[in-house]
């Protein structure tokens, strides 16, 4: 069972992981994108650990949820709601209580990425943070290493894919050849998640 | 990197402060991030609410005031608002006959004013909301984030300023400023990328000599590159891309137009009105009456030289919202 | 070379058929080089005549309207224009009240009005001239060709044609001119050169994490180059060089000031602002209240990336011309 | 003794050499000037020749006169009102005479550097076209061509100056190490007329 303060770890493990990798996110943003993905995690993931470190709540669902609504609240683009609700869905699904189950983790998690599907209205193969997101969640099953592995793969597989939604799709064509920034990113979510379950001492 | 700032986290926080200094007439809430017109909440107008990522000066902020924008909301550089901005500018405008939103079609900005419109209608307000997409460079609109809000957001945000000046209802002021849009079609070019102060280096690489056609204004490169060419023939596949995609719009192609001839941020005005030059005369060699022309950095891309034509077909009563007085910080006239 | 240009020899005869197109309130005349209000020889107001090399637009083509210049005459790219320009200008706006010639202080721009005003002093015109001199980096003046005229001109475009536009005569529009120019002080900051047409390539090599301190408006580098610093920074060098000299004028030391933070062509808008915090709070620290304030890229050097500041000790008289309306293609207020 | 066309030779040969250098002028305009010298002189000297073939003024006075004029209507600048004075001053010194001896040209040519010495309030050693002018005329006692090399000699002494006038002069200590566009051109100007009075063939 996890309880809130393996929620808490976990977002402060990604908190660590988007600050170290706030650069690289940001160069993979720029020949596709605005250049802002690495700087906008960075300041939504510093504006959680501030949240976390200010309230301390009970319940590993409301762990998430507060990460959700910080990310809403201070990231703004893309990434911003599509992170935010992520997180306040995934919160929501796991409900009070105080302990949850890796099973219950993962129903919600499948809840969370369906959201993002929902919202954005991006499938996979569209080149976003879906392609990371979605064999990630799908691999849970397997082991939180197996699930940050999958995304890993998902990231790496976007290179090839000609965009479909967000900014990269303006480029068409010129689109193929590049890593998604925000599967990079949901890459490194899913292995904070993994760090914090199995810490690598 | 050439730029004049403190830090690249603190850009979008001193220009707010600059902004205050320099225009008292303005309610600038520099820690919040919303520019507000003074009086937004007397008169019982429709409140007009936009706002985005920063790096596209003077838009929006520098269109907040009478006849124009109510309040503003600027987001980190090329990064749209969140919510809370979008929330609160409305209730701060909100005189009791609603708020429309101005949004630029981009994932971002509509994802976060989406939300916020929930939020405000959760506190009890009306809201409305206008989508601005007039970018022709994006084509197949089906596989793509569709087009882009680019320069008719000026156009928008003037002409449904104006009606709300004159006290339309919010219904009526949100169908103008869809008419407005479905109007409107742009083109961009760039000459250069832009430099963002959270990147330090230039967002993609162009080399002297080259150019990117069909660029939006976030620094991301076009649809295609080509050899540097003279701005005569720039403004022939500029303007022929915008026309071609009007004709789409139906009506008479001899209908009079706006025209707005903007600079990227780093083309001297010089250059655009050289620029401007070419686009009058293939208007006038293809029979399309100008009835206005604005020339000059309206929707700007950082410090990305280059340039944007954006066309309206314009009624007489869209031509007559247009000259509307005007009174904001970067676009004036009349009264 | 990235510019938006058919060819380096027709840059500016390009931008003046766009101006033209633009602005039909205005007299363009794109062969003989001069930008005359239509209606300059109407209300037997004195004439207001500028001019200078193009590169700093909108000076002074942008201020030419109702409230400031009868007439510009734009010269080639850095470039004074020939005394023949002023001749003519000063012909098309002459009501019978006189003209007076608005020179910036540059050998080229000195010789060739002077020559204007004789020949036009020879077809019986009265002529008064006011030299623009603000540029406070140009030191030991009697060792140079003496301080540039920057920043200031706007000041002294905006006020002198405030008076004449009321009616003032020839002497009193030239004593105010000239009160506001000794009134004004600059300071300018390149971030990078600039590239003119004709050479294609910068004017000086500024390696990037440099900048010039106490620049001209023609591509020259400064007095001295210094690392890269914080806005901050650059700001208290500026305003600090601009009120050192500015102490020399006597008077009350915190008398209001006229603020313009200006733009060399391509620094954005948003780090002008930012700028501009910064401006003003120092401003602020040293007890010198601010009355009015400009931010934009009025009196630019091509595509230069920095900025200028230009104060200007103004009394009751200087802050009522100032406010009174002006109707130009780059500024307007009022009625 | 020289007639109108050995004037009308002298500014059609100034007029092939600054097309000919002008960039070399406008290069050294750059770091300490505008940029702008060489295709001053090039708009000028243009006109200067589209003029002497429009009009076949008959007397040497009449020729420099013409371009002089020509020069101040269509450069602009400092060059344009120095250079037209030169050789307006010059022109009228010259007077209505259909032959000028040497003499009398070198007398006319001192009263025109005089005038532009007048004009522009520089003196030798200001780094100005005053440094190849003033010896230039000067060695025209001995010969066309020792003028043209003293020219060029004083063009080259403006290297080490620091600029009293033009431009230059707000550099302050920075525009020593650079030669003066404008003595440059002076030479060059010089230059032609030694080639138009002894052919190299
Ligand atoms: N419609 C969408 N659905 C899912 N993910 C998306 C969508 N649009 C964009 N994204 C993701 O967001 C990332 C970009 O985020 P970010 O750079 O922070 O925002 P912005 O694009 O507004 O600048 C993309 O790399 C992509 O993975
Ligand atoms: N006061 C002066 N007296 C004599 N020559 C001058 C003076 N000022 C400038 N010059 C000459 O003019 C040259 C510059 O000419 P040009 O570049 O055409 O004009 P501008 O300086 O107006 O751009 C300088 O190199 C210098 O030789
Ligand atoms: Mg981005
Ligand atoms: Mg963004
Ligand atoms: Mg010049
Ligand atoms: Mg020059």
């Amino acid at each position: 069972m996890r309880d809130a303060d393996f929620f808490r770890r976990w977002m402060m493990a990604a908190a660590a992981v988007v600050e170290r990798e706030a650069d690289r996110l940001t160069e993979l943003d720029s020949p596709i994108g605005d250049a802002d993905h690495g700087s906008n995690l960075r300041r939504g993931f510093t504006a959680v650990r501030a949240a976390l470190e200010a309230e301390t709540p009970a319940a590993p669902g409301a762990v998430l949820q507060l990460a959700g609504r910080t990310l809403i609240s201070t990231v703004g683009g893309a990434s911003g709601p599509l992170y935010g609700t992520l997180l306040r869905r995934t919160g929501k699904e796991l409900g009070e209580a105080t302990e949850v189950s890796d099973g219950e983790l993962r129903a919600a998690l499948y809840a969370g990425v369906g959201a993002v599907a929902q919202l954005g209205g991006a499938a996979p193969g569209d080149k976003t943070m879906l392609d990371a997101l979605v064999p990630g969640v799908a691999a849970l099953s397997t082991s939180y290493r197996a699930a940050a592995d999958a995304a890993e793969n998902g990231a790496e597989a976007t290179v090839p894919m000609q965009a479909r939604k967000g900014r990269a799709s303006y480029l068409g064509e010129r689109s193929i050849g590049h890593q998604d920034p925000g599967a990079t990113s949901s890459a490194l979510l899913l292995g904070a998640l993994a760090d914090t379950a199995d810490p690598v001492s | 990197m050439r730029m004049l700032i403190n830090s690249p986290e603190t850009v979008v926080a001193d220009a707010l402060r600059g902004l205050a200094a320099a225009h008292p007439e303005l309610d600038v809430d520099v820690d919040r991030r919303i520019v507000v017109r003074r009086d937004a909440r007397d008169g019982g107008r429709v409140g007009l609410v936009s706002g985005g990522g920063s790096g596209h000066e003077p838009l929006h902020a520098g269109f907040v005031g009478p006849g124009m924008l109510s309040a503003a909301c600027p987001g980190e550089v090329f990064t749209s608002p969140v919510p809370d901005q979008m929330q609160r500018a409305a209730t701060a405008v909100n005189g009791g006959q609603g708020v429309l939103f101005i949004v630029k079609n981009y994932t971002g900005d509509v994802l976060n004013f989406d939300m916020a419109a929930e939020l405000a209608e959760e506190d009890g307000l009306r809201v409305e909301k206008v989508l601005v997409n007039d970018d022709v460079a994006v084509t197949d609109s089906l596989y793509t984030a569709g087009r882009r809000g680019t320069g008719a957001t000026l156009f928008v945000e003037k002409i449904a300023g104006a009606a709300a000046e004159e006290g339309a209802p919010l219904d009526r002021v949100a169908t103008l400023a869809r008419r407005v849009n479905a109007s409107s079609r742009s083109f961009g070019v760039a000459l250069s990328a832009c430099t963002t102060p959270a990147k330090g280096s230039p967002t993609f690489d162009l080399p002297d000599g080259e150019l990117e056609l069909g660029i939006g204004i976030h620094g991301e490169p076009g649809r295609e590159r080509r050899p540097m060419m003279p701005s005569r023939e720039i403004a022939e596949i500029a303007v022929g891309a915008v026309l071609e995609d009007m004709a789409q719009l139906g009506g008479p192609a001899d209908g009079p137009v706006l025209v707005l001839v903007n600079g990227m941020g780093a083309t001297p005005l010089l250059e655009l009105y050289g620029f401007h030059a070419e686009v009058a005369l293939i208007l006038g060699e293809r029979g399309v009456p100008v009835a206005r022309t604005l020339v000059g950095n309206y929707v700007t891309s950082l410090d990305m030289a280059g340039c944007s034509v954006t066309l309206c077909r314009a009624d007489e009563e869209l031509l007559r919202l247009w000259d509307a007085p005007v009174q904001t910080a970067a676009l004036r006239w009349g009264r």
